[in-house]
């Protein structure tokens, strides 16, 4: 079953990616994007028969080694996007 | 209202609140005594060393700045000056170690440019606990993997460093980066604010809720609330500071700015009183003004972030715009949060409203000055006796020296540098891994040396000699690869020194340096004091860290580590004879950190670098090694390691009647360097040597497959080339090939 | 000759290139600001290594809409030599002056090492003074160089010739474990189908003295000495 | 109006950072999770009056610049995740 984790920099965390692009968007015009974040995401082939246990797997591991609990934060969805 | 509670939380003392109310006059508001609480952390006011380091040697021909500046300024000829300092970042490292391990980096090379010098190269100082652990390889991977991210991209060389590792680092990893920088000696600036009227401003990163209490965090010891310290962390922004360094640089050939400081530790705070302290001057500045990168910040948050990437700039009134034109260009904006005045106050005032006054000499300099007390630990004869005879046999010389070869400590350091860009600016002269760092000075014929030293084991069994060491250590690195030394800086890394036995080992190690330092004629022109090294009780190993700096005036003489050719005749230049106390064998074998540590002669140590550098001057040597950890057999394994390899066959000096084998081969000593040279030249390096009173003796060859000793004329190791290296250059990558990603 | 030497924001060999170019080679160099909208007049375009806009998003992909990459363009449409090392090499890519693009290396580390290319053609402005087959010794420095095409770019890079430089052993010899961040088909450099536009993952511009270790880079600029007067049409372009 | 991007390697083209991420799964005994591809993960907060403007300009904005359609694909949402 797939599994989906977005990672993302808690809110108080400095995004300098996120600043870079959004300088870049006003730069080419974009001035109507006010604001960008950045973060990582990730699509996970879980071998598991419910999707109670593939989100709960999917849980685990992004706790584990996914996102970096210090400064990010994430959420899990399963089956279809 | 200030309660007992409160001060308690700002990690003030009673005695301490009353001298604030002292100073003010008056009861501070929330935000003074946030203030105070910061400027007086351990961190930022040095109490409890300062005391000690007053002791230091600082005064030299060529120091141009001395302590108390951003950085350290030597005088290196031809109108340039070498700008230099070491920072530890061991607390945010350990929490983030990669975000810790790139803002500790940030932040050195800051205070380098701040100073009006291009930086030009780091090195990196480590500590960790035992690689056997999931969570410190963990660590040492987030923390390369942070020193190479900033490094890198900002496009300064990481060019060389140290690493070592015991089970006392586990939880206080040490993290101490040291950068260098050249300036021309009539651009030096320095961070003092001056000249009432003139612009007070803010240029960089917005601040944020970063690092609030970073320094009072970095004064305190770790135990299970520090999780709730969290959020304290810290993003790098190395593209943000790239910006920054190419502004200001440029910013400085207008001379319009009177002084700059960057906002490091304390953040505004610090910088703000620390340059109106400098300068005698007051700084009157608009907390409103200053850009934010988080909504509803209070005066408060906004005076204690620790938000990275950000300067206080002092300019010239009437010179605002071409000031402003250079951070345009590079689309960084300039605020102006306020001006110096005469009066001596740090006034900071929200939108007009004044919400903190406070003069910024008893800020700044007149914070609590504490003789803690100290006391040798009672377990110190303990430590230092060794008795060999009770110790499991260690099996064969062959298999130690196999064993020793593959241990982290020992092994090849490549898997660390590889991932730093060592080249970048093509000065690096030196390859990484080959010697100390040497960068060339480009438009001169010189190149600088520097190496960062230091030896936990060493100084847990006596600091004062152990911390002597790491200074001849330090030095004898640049004397290897032809260097003079003419300066150093330290990074002194320490439990809590409001336990007497740590206090103690400060108080010796400080003492230890400041010797060094005079006899060998190295000023010491800065450095960092990092305490409070300890979780749950557990101390780490005392640590002072020393970055000497020296210079080769003919760069085309530059000596490396590695032989060059096979046929080459191998000499030992210094006494002979080594001992196994506090040795890494000891530690390797037995897993044992006892005894005393080596002798040091220091007139003889300093013979012994002026022979060499003068040698090297006169291109008389193929290559030279100085021996430490791991003895001559080490040192000389290491020479025929890289340039394809080239094995050698040396008698190893003493004889078994003596301190036996394993101390011949693998005791440790100060004062050796292991040279190769041309046959041709071997009788004039033996002369010099002598007219030197510096020993030296012919050991054998380079050339073979194989590495051979003999001692007291009978062989005794013999290991194939090929198999010795793999093991040397493994022992460390071994540990990661299984990444965490 | 005169070069150019762009400078994006977090470019940071550019000193390097000027070193390589005008201390080392004697040639003149032109730091031109990527805000610039001209060129200068050069003979040859340099986009240097470094992380433009911090490597941000990702390698080279903001800078390709710095101003001055208009004129870049129109410099290598009129045919003239353009260079991308390293940063430089994935500016180009993120522009569409070449094909493909890039990930992080294999083992997703920083790699900073010397390492040994063969000269795959020497019939660009870059590589007429080098033999194919050569094996140059030249430093990496990136974390993103996994050069990655799909099998229809890659049989047209084939075809035309297009790869320049590919990582092998000391000898010449194709070795997968040489190819240090899993580049497909050990590619470190190609050309645009014209030839005049070449990018490269190693960087050259170390290697032009012996100090620091080789000189096997200077070919490089050697051969673009070596070319050809530049043709009227460019000329006229700038 | 929240947009959010998300941007993945093409599914062709191999992924050295899932796979190496697997890698590590597979180490800490995680053998039900086969396969990982990482992507990256933009918040855009753009001003905007309708969904269907929000959608178009987060589009317009992801082609030009958040991914790269050389190796990369990618996926727009509007609205609460
Ligand atoms: N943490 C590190 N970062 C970068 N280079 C390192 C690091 N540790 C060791 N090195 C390099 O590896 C080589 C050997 O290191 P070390 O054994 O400490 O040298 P020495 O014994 O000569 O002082 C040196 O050239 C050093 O610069
Ligand atoms: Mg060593």
């Amino acid at each position: 079953m797939k599994a989906r984790v977005y990672v993302t920099l808690k809110p108080s965390i400095l995004d300098p990616q996120g600043k870079t692009i959004a300088g870049a968007l006003h730069s080419l015009g974009y001035d109507a994007v006010r604001d960008v974040r950045q973060g990582k995401y990730f699509e996970l082939d879980i071998d598991a028969p419910t999707v109670d246990q593939t989100r709960s797997l999917a849980g685990e591991v992004a706790d584990r080694l996914l996102a970096n609990p210090v400064i990010e934060s994430y959420r899990v969805e399963v089956g279809k996007p | 209202m200030i309660d007992p509670g409160t001060i308690a939380a700002h990690g003030l003392t009673t005695e301490e609140y009353q001298r604030i109310v002292a100073i003010l006059g008056r009861d501070p508001n929330l935000l003074e005594l946030g203030i105070f609480s910061v400027m007086w952390s351990e961190h930022c006011s040095y109490k409890s060393s300062r005391i000690h380091l007053r002791t230091l040697p600082t005064a030299g021909p060529r120091v141009l700045q001395g302590p108390g500046e951003n950085a350290g300024v030597l005088d290196i000829g031809g109108g340039l000056a070498a700008v230099f300092k070491i920072e530890s970042h061991n607390h945010p490292s350990f929490i983030e170690p990669y975000q810790g391990a790139a803002t500790g980096v940030g932040g050195i090379i800051r205070d380098i440019f701040t100073m009006g010098a291009r930086p030009v190269a780091l090195l990196d100082s480590l500590r960790f606990g035992s690689l056997e652990s999931p969570a410190t390889r963990r660590l040492v991977q987030g923390v390369v993997a942070g020193i190479a991210g900033y490094g890198n991209s900002i496009g300064i060389p990481t060019v060389g460093g140290e690493v070592a590792f015991d089970d006392t680092y586990s939880g206080n990893p040490l993290v101490n980066v040291f950068c260098l920088g050249i300036a021309p000696v009539d651009g030096v600036i320095r961070g003092r604010a001056e000249g009432t009227g003139n612009a007070v401003y803010y240029v960089g990163a917005k601040t944020g809720r970063d690092g609030i209490h970073g320094a009072t965090m970095a004064s305190a010891e770790f135990d299970d609330a520090s999780a709730e310290k969290r959020p304290n962390v810290q993003v790098g922004d190395p593209f943000m500071e790239k910006l920054l360094l190419e502004a200001c640089l440029e910013v400085l050939q207008t001379d319009a700015l009177v002084g700059l400081q960057d906002m490091g530790a304390a953040g505004l705070t610090c910088s703000s009183c620390e340059m109106g302290a400098r300068g005698g001057a007051g700084i009157d500045i608009d907390v409103a003004r200053v850009p934010q990168r988080e909504s509803d910040m209070t005066p408060y948050e906004i005076m204690l972030s620790e938000s990275q990437e950000r300067m206080l700039f002092i300019v010239r009134q009437g010179r605002e715009a071409e000031v402003d034109r250079v951070f345009e260009k590079w689309d960084l904006h300039a605020v102006r949060i306020g001006e110096v005045t005469g009066d001596g106050l740090l006034r900071v005032r929200d939108g007009g409203e004044i919400v903190a006054e406070i003069p910024n000499r008893p800020l700044a300099d007149e914070a609590p000055l504490y003789d803690r007390p100290y006391r040798e630990p009672e377990d110190l004869h303990q430590r230092q006796t060794l008795d060999l005879s009770v110790l499991a046999p260690g099996g064969t010389p062959s298999m130690a020296f196999r064993r020793l070869l593959g241990s982290p400590g020992i092994a090849s350091k490549r898997w660390i540098y590889r991932q730093y860009d060592h080249m970048v600016r093509t000065n690096t002269i030196v390859p990484a891994g080959a010697g100390a760092g040497v960068v060339r000075v480009k438009g001169t014929p010189r190149a600088l040396a520097f190496s960062v030293d230091g030896n936990g084991r060493y100084c847990f069994l006596d600091p004062y000699r152990g911390a002597m060491l790491a200074v001849a250590e330090s030095a004898r690195n640049v004397a290897c690869v032809g260097g003079r030394p003419i300066g150093a800086t330290n990074c002194l890394n320490f439990g809590n020194p409001e336990r007497p036995e740590i206090m103690w080992q400060f108080a010796r190690a400080v003492a230890g340096i400041g010797d060094a330092c005079r006899a060998l004629h190295i000023p010491i022109t800065g450095g960092n004091v990092s305490l409070y090294n300890e979780t749950d009780g557990q101390a780490i190993l005392p640590t002072p860290v020393l970055g000497v700096v020296g210079i080769i005036e003919d760069a085309r003489r530059v000596v490396g580590r590695v032989f060059r050719e096979a046929g080459a005749v191998v000499m030992l230049l210094g006494a002979p004879g080594g001992a196994l106390g506090g040795s890494e064998y000891l530690k390797v074998m037995h897993g044992i950190v006892r005894g005393t540590p080596p002798e040091l002669d220091l007139e003889a140590e300093r013979a012994l670098q002026q022979l060499v550098a003068e040698l090297a001057e006169a291109g008389r040597l193929r290559s030279a090694h100085d021996c430490s950890d791991g003895g001559l057999a080490v040192a000389l394994a290491e020479c025929a390691f890289g340039n394809g390899g080239i094995g050698f066959d040396v008698a190893i000096p003493g004889s078994s009647d003596g301190a036996g084998l394993a101390a011949a081969l693998f005791g440790e000593a100060a004062s050796q360097i292991v040279v190769s040279v041309r046959e041709a030249d071997a009788d004039a390096v033996l002369e010099r040597a002598a007219a030197a009173s510096v020993p030296a003796q012919v050991l054998g060859r380079t050339g073979g497959e194989r590495l051979r000793f003999t001692f007291d004329g009978e062989p005794a190791v013999e290991v194939e080339l090929a198999e010795a290296e793999q093991r040397w250059a493994t022992g460390l990558s071994r540990y990661f090939e299984v990444p965490a990603a | 000759m005169r070069f150019a030497v762009v400078v994006f924001p977090g470019s940071n060999c550019d000193h390097d290139a000027y070193h390589a170019l005008a201390d080392v080679l004697g040639q003149q160099v032109d730091l031109v600001w990527h805000k610039a909208t001209d060129l200068r007049g050069p003979d040859a375009v340099v986009l240097p290594g470094g992380f433009s806009y911090g490597d941000y998003l990702r390698c080279g992909a903001i800078a390709r809409f710095s101003p001055i990459m208009d004129r870049v363009r129109e410099f290598a449409a009129a045919g003239g030599p353009v260079i991308g090392i390293c940063n430089g090499f994935q500016v180009l890519l993120e522009a569409g002056l070449l094909p493909g693009g890039m990930r992080r290396n294999r083992d997703l580390k920083f790699i900073c090492e010397h390492v040994h290319l063969r000269v795959e053609a020497s019939d660009t402005p870059f590589t007429r003074r080098a033999a194919v087959g050569q094996v140059l010794r030249i430093p990496i420095a990136h974390g993103e160089g996994n050069y990655y095409a799909d099998p229809g770019t890659l049989s047209e890079l084939a075809e035309n010739r297009q790869i320049v430089f590919r990582y092998t052993a000391p000898d010449g010899a194709a070795d997968e474990r040489r190819n240090v961040n899993g580049s497909t088909q050990a590619i470190a450099g190609i050309c645009s189908r014209e030839r005049n536009v070449l990018g490269l993952m190693p960087h050259p511009e170390r290697a032009c003295e012996v100090a620091v270790g080789s000189t096997d880079g200077r070919v490089v600029f050697e051969s673009v000495l070596a070319a050809a007067a530049v043709p009227a049409s460019v000329a006229e372009a700038i």
